[in-house]
């Protein structure tokens, strides 16, 4: 083997405590180099073809580079020596910078420990062995998770990329929460007009095939090759025959039975229902627990008025599976609620406003659905008690957020910019009203959030009080809301017809229960784990999940809108190619030595080893040993560590380069 | 309610200043009402001041010794549990307990200061905790009478049921003990919002005009809320509610005045104690329960 | 003794069994391991205070292929086993070496064995694991004969030891394993007699690259002794063979016995004790102590 | 060699994804420690086998560093929790046998942690200097050559050719 070393002074970042030129003529010496060469910078194109031609003119096998850290330049290297006929798993990097040069002023010193890092370099490269990436077919399949603005728009740009998307929503309609809304900021456009069209678009999208009333109940295998179980809860009506006509939902006797949950419980829906008039698809769900059927056996009212005979009430949940390449995460999030806590849970509630035993103090989305034209209140700001015209408003920002001794550390982004927002539509639709926001601090940072608000003080007199608010409670039908201005420095008193509380952005309730399924990390509050950051925003850390919208941390519309693209682009470049380059880097068992204890699957984080069975000459299974799937192994080396005989080899780690680069100590 | 493992009867007792001062009422009717029921105090022989807020506000060191140095006095005299009345001393007797297990370099010091090793933890008990214990049955099976026209407002000031963290016997927001103790009186309660309002506290000898308006609003809240007499389990809230109503006839003519009791007192009524025996005689706003105490008094 | 050999030759006959893996006596208080396949053969099984061998090693994947996978019917292999022995049976089960219904477990009601053959049975004779036993009924198995006897008292001399050691200042200990270790003539009867050493190939035979020298210097002892006690770490159930096969006397299950304590102390884990824990090896707890870790 | 002068060597077996980084953010930072110690990369500090640090201190190392990911940071989710239950295990059985814990050190070091690198080997050679050499495994490798002989005659060979030359 002829290996070629290849000093660098970085300029004179390594070359000022470190003795290039004598590092490199005593690598000179050394058994197995056959050229050593130092120069100002390697990396540089020069520099390149300063190693391209050492290899071809010296017929170099393997090339060690002393330079800046592998994480900086090591694919640089390799790819110099591909392009010079050698395996890119045949270059080791030295890293003389940042753990040498940098960091020691004593030159000796540092020459020594450079040259040592040199040695077990070259040491290590004599029992590389040439590695070629894994290919791994690609499964040229989408399945975005949760119907909401971010999943809608991450499953129109992949279906319009040409590729086939399962979009899974649990509700009975997509939509989710930005269908709630009145009216969206900073524009003011209203919600229902500017997402409708995108639900239709879905729903007549011809490689879009939309599982609504769903929900994911398994996740197996790895990127490009996952497969999906998803439980179709049952309708109970047919969706085929159904046409939408809605007989059903006004002659079904059940009117006030059961809550509305898309109208945040202030209005109440029959036993057959859509949440909302603009819903997709426009089919309704027969809810079994208000049912009169499925009480007492008899009604069946809507049976007798649907002329298509779409009723099915035997339907039952039905199981699919789906070969899928890539998936994109976008369930959203829920609202905090100040009710009382269990002891245990990571919340805690809001005494000091009552624990929710108020009616009038209600939370963002109750309060777009009092604004909402489509709403309990069609439109008319009426509060929920008596249905009066509230005089006096009081919006408190910050209710749950930013607030360690409530579990909520974090800010939630938005609620600034829509509690700005229903100050507005409310001073709109009653002029004489007053409306009061106590607020810490307001943050506008998007593009006309900040004139948005102050339009709402400068044109609607919203007044804003800074501030936070000690205690809420009802007097004789008003609500006293005791808090205190810290610019005035004094207490405040209101007595408010209406409280509406900002409260904070939590993940979904089962967010961690999913992240489990699809196997993808999650924070203590059940946020999803982006990859990095500021780098790979909408990738997760498992290879091919994406992560779009507020399931990844508070957003608004428009961010949820740009990582849906965003995580619709990155499935796209996934999915581009036929089969997925992944690194060489994972682990091989030996089959002849392998005792079949099976530690190394109990250790393996990722489920890769599976038992294999051996068969001698007439077919009769005589050993199982473990097998190492190539696709699904990270590469992690915890079973080498843990397989008592060493017989699992990690390539590129594997027992003799770490023995050697121990060995040249 | 106590569940079913045996009732604890015996209590260390850790008066505190008031009790043998300005709220000698609030101990002689605790002294009463807990042997009526059966139960003893042992009280910690040498007690001391418990810092209360002066200490607490001068200098963390001193308040969580001063405190310590009855725990520990209580450790030695082998009680496992130590009631304090005050709701001030059982807060810093509770919040130092928790800082010197929380924080090893704090409780090094204590040791040092006050020579000795804090070896066992003591529970403290507040009044209401003691009265949970004891069982609010226990209060129905020796009541002489109900207090049946009584429309009570249970307050328990801003230090009875916080910090949270600590005080985990009941809600601190909406707590509902002491209302569950009242009723055992036969008294009727009522709901309203200025249960855990702070009455002015310490401002009442320096600010009183702060005392006047603060406890004003809570006694108008109460009334308004249809309650004749308000229920408190702490000398401070007990002194400015009372004593101060007499300034509030000066600065809102006009004012009626609310009798105002220990929930110890009113316990004595309902076990057949007198108002003299209660010492509620001592209190500035003069009551006096409407019918007779039932002819078995017991002199 | 009677029903034990009854019951081996009726297992034989009906050809449930393949063989009956069991103990034969030789002379006066020595016995040795016995393979019958014949039901005659029955009579010569014996089991007493001097079955001292931990017959579980010989419940080796290749035996059972070889003897119970005959082409027209599979059959078990019975094995007598003290309740010690099935300790082991267990770690073997779980290690997935054997299966639990491959084998007929033939125990007994077990009231010590002498430390060595040569020696009359007697409380100061016993072997050191019968001392600190507390599982003188099996927890496993498909036969138990013998009735319960009591087991002679005697100090736990090998737990003394490992605390005399570990008063010892470091140097000193390091010296005493160290002259210990050197005795080693690398004869490997301690993997021979160990059940859990079913390695195809153990780690000291890797040549390429060598990790554990094969040289029988002081070093090369040294790394053996210490990767064979890490490999047997929360796995070793005690059995003791290992220090009676070892020809130099290296005290072996001293250091077994001790980093069992520490399976005890720190993770409330004694190995072969219950096929349903899961074993310490290869599982994890977020809540494991962190005082190692700067 | 006197005490004072004598240089340990000491071994790092750290993890790419968080302590590699952390020495790399300790270097961009240009954050001082001695130079006595070297770093073997591997993918995550789950994959560090106990005969690696019998191997090192065969080799002549007087001190081991074992440094990967903090607990829940691991880039492979697990791989430090088998690491740390290990670790437990073959501390205590060294330090039975009669090597001082010290010699062997464990660390928990993150990606952004470039100063706590930095202190940890600062701290690791002090200790090993205080600790002094480790003569006991040095005995015994005086009487056999080393098991690749030709890197043990070649490296002698350097470093003497080295002296001629500078």
């Amino acid at each position: 083997m002829k290996i070629g070393v290849f000093i660098c002074h970085c300029g004179e970042n390594i070359s000022r405590t470190v003795d290039c030129p004598r590092v490199a003529r005593v690598c000179e010496s050394y058994p197995g180099v056959e050229y050593a060469i130092d120069y100002k910078y390697m990396c540089s194109d020069p520099g390149q073809n300063m190693i391209r031609d050492a290899i071809r003119e010296k017929g170099l096998d393997a090339i060690v580079v002393g330079s800046c850290s592998p994480h900086m330049h090591e694919r640089t290297f390799r790819n110099a020596a591909v392009s010079a006929g050698i395996n890119p798993f045949l270059v080791e990097i030295a890293n003389l910078r940042e753990h040498c040069s940098w960091v020691h002023d004593d030159v000796e010193a540092a020459t020594q420990k450079a040259i040592e890092l040199v040695r077990m370099a070259i040491e290590k490269v004599k029992r590389d062995k040439p590695l070629s990436k894994i290919n791994v077919p690609v499964t040229k399949r989408v399945l975005v998770i949760g119907g909401g603005i971010a999943g809608i728009q991450a499953a129109l740009d992949t279906a319009n990329a040409g590729y086939e998307v399962v979009l899974v929503e649990k509700e009975p309609s997509i939509g989710g929460h930005m269908s709630q809304l009145s009216e969206t900021f900073p524009t003011l456009d209203c919600s229902q007009c500017i997402l409708t069209p995108r639900m239709v678009e879905v729903y007549q999208h011809p490689k879009i095939k939309l599982l609504t009333y769903s929900e994911v109940v398994k996740i197996e295998g790895f990127i490009g090759n996952f497969k999906a179980t998803i439980k179709k809860k049952a309708r109970h009506i047919n969706e085929e025959l159904c046409s939408g006509c809605g007989l059903c939902i006004t002659k079904c006797p059940t009117k006030k039975k059961a809550y509305n949950s898309f109208e945040e419980d202030l209005a109440f829906r029959p036993a057959v229902y859509i949440p909302f008039p603009q819903a997709v698809p426009n089919i309704p769900v027969i809810d079994e627990s208000v049912c009169m059927y499925y009480k007492n056996g008899k009604c069946g009212m809507c049976v007798k008025v649907c002329d298509r005979g779409a009723i099915d009430f035997d339907q039952k949940d039905t199981m699919l599976v789906a070969d899928i390449g890539a998936i994109i995460v976008a369930t959203g999030f829920k609202l905090y609620n100040i009710d009382k806590k269990a002891a245990d849970s990571k919340y805690k509630g809001y005494g000091e406003y009552g624990y929710g035993k108020y009616r009038d103090v209600i939370d963002g989305l109750q309060f777009e659905r009092i604004a909402s034209a489509s709403g309990p209140t069609a439109g008319e700001i009426k509060r929920p008690s008596d249905g009066k015209v509230p005089k006096k408003i009081v919006f408190i920002q910050c209710v749950g957020s930013r607030d360690d001794s409530k579990g909520i550390s974090y800010c939630s982004k938005i609620c600034c910019m829509y509690t700005a927002k229903h100050a507005m539509l409310y001073k709109h639709k009653v002029h004489d009203g007053e409306a009061y926001i106590f607020y810490m601090d307001i943050r506008a940072g998007g593009k006309m959030y900040e004139e948005f608000v102050r339009r709402a003080i400068e044109e609607d007199d919203v007044k804003y009080i800074r501030g936070r608010v000690s205690r809420i409670y009802e007097e004789n039908g008003k609500y006293i809301v005791k808090g205190e201005d810290t610019i005035a420095g004094m207490p405040v008193e209101i007595d408010a017809d209406l409280v509406v509380l900002a409260t904070a952005m939590i993940p979904q309730e089962n967010s961690a229960a999913l992240a489990r399924t699809i196997g993808i990390p999650y924070d203590k509050y059940g946020f999803f784990n982006e990859a990095h950051p500021k780098l790979r925003p909408v990738e997760s850390t498992t290879a091919g999940v994406f992560l779009a919208g507020a399931c990844q941390s508070p957003r608004d519309i428009p961010e949820s809108v740009a990582m849906a693209s965003a995580a619709a682009c990155k499935a796209t470049i996934l999915l581009s190619s036929d089969t997925l380059e992944r690194e060489p880097v994972v682990a091989k068992v030996n089959e002849d030595l392998c005792a079949g204890c099976f530690y190394c699957k109990k250790v393996c984080p990722f489920g890769a080893i599976e038992v294999k069975d051996v068969k001698d000459m007439n077919g009769i299974v005589y050993k199982e040993v473990a097998y190492i799937n190539q696709g699904v192994c990270q590469g992690c080396g915890t079973c080498t560590a843990t397989c008592l005989s060493k017989s699992i080899e990690l390539a590129g780690f594997n027992n003799e380069e770490i023995f050697a680069e121990i060995a040249a100590l | 309610m106590t569940s079913m493992e045996e009732v604890i009867m015996k209590y260390g007792y850790y008066p505190g200043c008031s009790q043998t001062g300005s709220a000698k009422e609030y101990d002689i009717s605790l002294r009463k009402v807990i042997e009526k029921l059966g139960a003893s105090f042992d009280e910690i022989n040498d007690w001391s001041c418990c810092g209360a807020t002066s200490a607490h506000v001068t200098n963390h060191k001193l308040s969580s010794a001063l405190a310590m140095r009855n725990i520990m006095l209580a450790g030695q005299q082998g009680l496992e549990n130590m009631v304090a009345p005050c709701a001030a001393c059982y807060n810093r007797l509770v919040t130092s307990q928790y800082e010197i297990s929380k924080h090893p370099e704090l409780r090094e010091e204590t040791e040092e200061l006050l020579s000795a090793k804090f070896q066992k933890e003591i529970n403290v008990i507040n009044i209401l905790e003691l009265f949970l214990k004891i069982g609010i049955n226990k209060i129905i099976e020796n009541r002489k009478r109900e207090l049946s026209e009584l429309k009570v407002a249970c307050y328990y000031g801003c230090l009875l049921v916080r910090p949270a963290a600590i005080t985990k016997f009941d809600d601190a927001e909406q707590p509902v003990s002491m209302e569950k103790i009242v009723e055992s009186t036969g008294a009727k309660t009522v709901d309203w919002n200025y249960k855990v309002e702070c009455c002015g506290a310490a401002h009442s000898i320096a600010r009183r005009d702060i005392v006047v308006d603060l406890s004003k609003k809570i006694l108008e809240d109460a009334r308004s809320h249809g309650a004749n007499v308000i229920a408190v389990a702490c000398p401070m809230c007990h002194t400015n509610l009372d004593m101060r109503q007499r300034a509030m006839k000066r600065t809102y003519p006009g004012h009626e005045e609310l009798p105002v009791l220990y929930l110890t007192e009113l316990i004595g009524l309902a076990l057949g104690m007198n108002e003299h025996e209660l010492g509620i005689d001592l209190h500035y706003i003069n009551y006096k329960y409407t019918d007779p105490v039932p002819d078995n008094t017991v002199a | 003794m009677e029903e034990l050999r009854e019951y081996a030759k009726e297992l034989l006959e009906k050809k449930e069994v393949a063989a009956v893996i069991g103990y034969t006596q030789v002379s006066e208080n020595r016995t040795k391991p016995i393979i019958i396949t014949d039901p005659a053969d029955a009579s010569k099984l014996v089991f007493n205070e001097y079955c001292l061998n931990n017959l579980s090693v010989y419940l080796t994947k290749a035996r059972i292929n070889a003897m119970c996978r005959t082409k027209d019917k599979i059959m078990k292999l019975a094995i007598c086993a003290k309740p010690c022995d099935v300790h082991s049976i267990v770690a073997l089960i779980q290690e997935n070496q054997v299966h639990r219904n491959d084998i007929v477990i033939i125990s007994f009601n077990c009231h010590g064995a002498v430390k060595d053959f040569g020696y009359e049975f007697s409380g100061e004779n016993l072997a050191s694991k019968c001392i600190t036993c507390e599982t003188h009924k099996p927890l496993y198995f498909d036969k138990i004969f013998g009735e319960e006897k009591e087991t002679p008292k005697a100090s736990d001399a090998a737990l003394a030891r490992i605390e005399e050691l570990e008063s010892m200042t470091h140097e000193e200990r390091f010296e005493y394993f160290n002259n210990e270790f050197d005795k080693c003539i690398k004869c490997y009867a301690c993997r021979a007699v160990c059940p859990l050493c079913y390695c195809q190939r153990c780690i000291t035979d890797k040549a390429i690259p060598r990790w554990i020298e094969s040289s029988s210097h002081q070093r090369g002892n040294f790394s053996w002794n210490i990767v064979r006690a890490f490999h047997l770490s929360a796995r070793c159930t005690g059995c003791g063979e290992c220090d009676r096969a070892c020809p130099m006397d290296i005290p072996l299950s001293l250091i077994n016995r001790r980093m069992a304590m520490e399976a005890k102390k720190s993770f409330s884990y004694v190995s072969g004790r219950s096929l349903e824990t899961p074993t310490l090896v290869g599982s994890f707890n977020e809540k494991d102590s962190d005082e190692l870790f700067m | 060699m006197d005490k004072e002068k004598w240089e340990p060597k000491i071994v790092a077996f750290v993890c790419n994804w968080c302590t590699y980084t952390g020495a790399d953010l300790a270097g961009t930072s240009r954050m001082k420690y001695p130079a006595n110690a070297k770093m073997i990369r591997v993918m995550c500090s789950g994959s560090i086998d106990p005969v690696f640090i019998i191997k090192a201190f065969e080799r002549g190392a007087d001190g081991v560093l074992v440094s990967g990911c903090h607990p829940n940071d691991c880039h492979y989710n697990a791989g430090n929790f088998h690491a740390r239950r290990r670790w437990d295990f073959f501390h205590e059985l060294l330090d039975f046998i009669g090597i001082e814990k010290e010699r062997l050190q464990f660390s928990w070091i993150s990606a952004s942690e470039g100063k706590k690198f930095a202190d940890v080997i600062a701290k690791v050679t002090k200790d090993i200097k205080t600790l002094g050499p480790f003569t006991a495994y040095k005995k015994m490798n005086s009487e056999f050559t080393a098991v690749f002989p030709e890197i043990q005659e070649v490296v002698k060979e350097t470093i003497i050719k080295e002296k001629e030359t500078v």
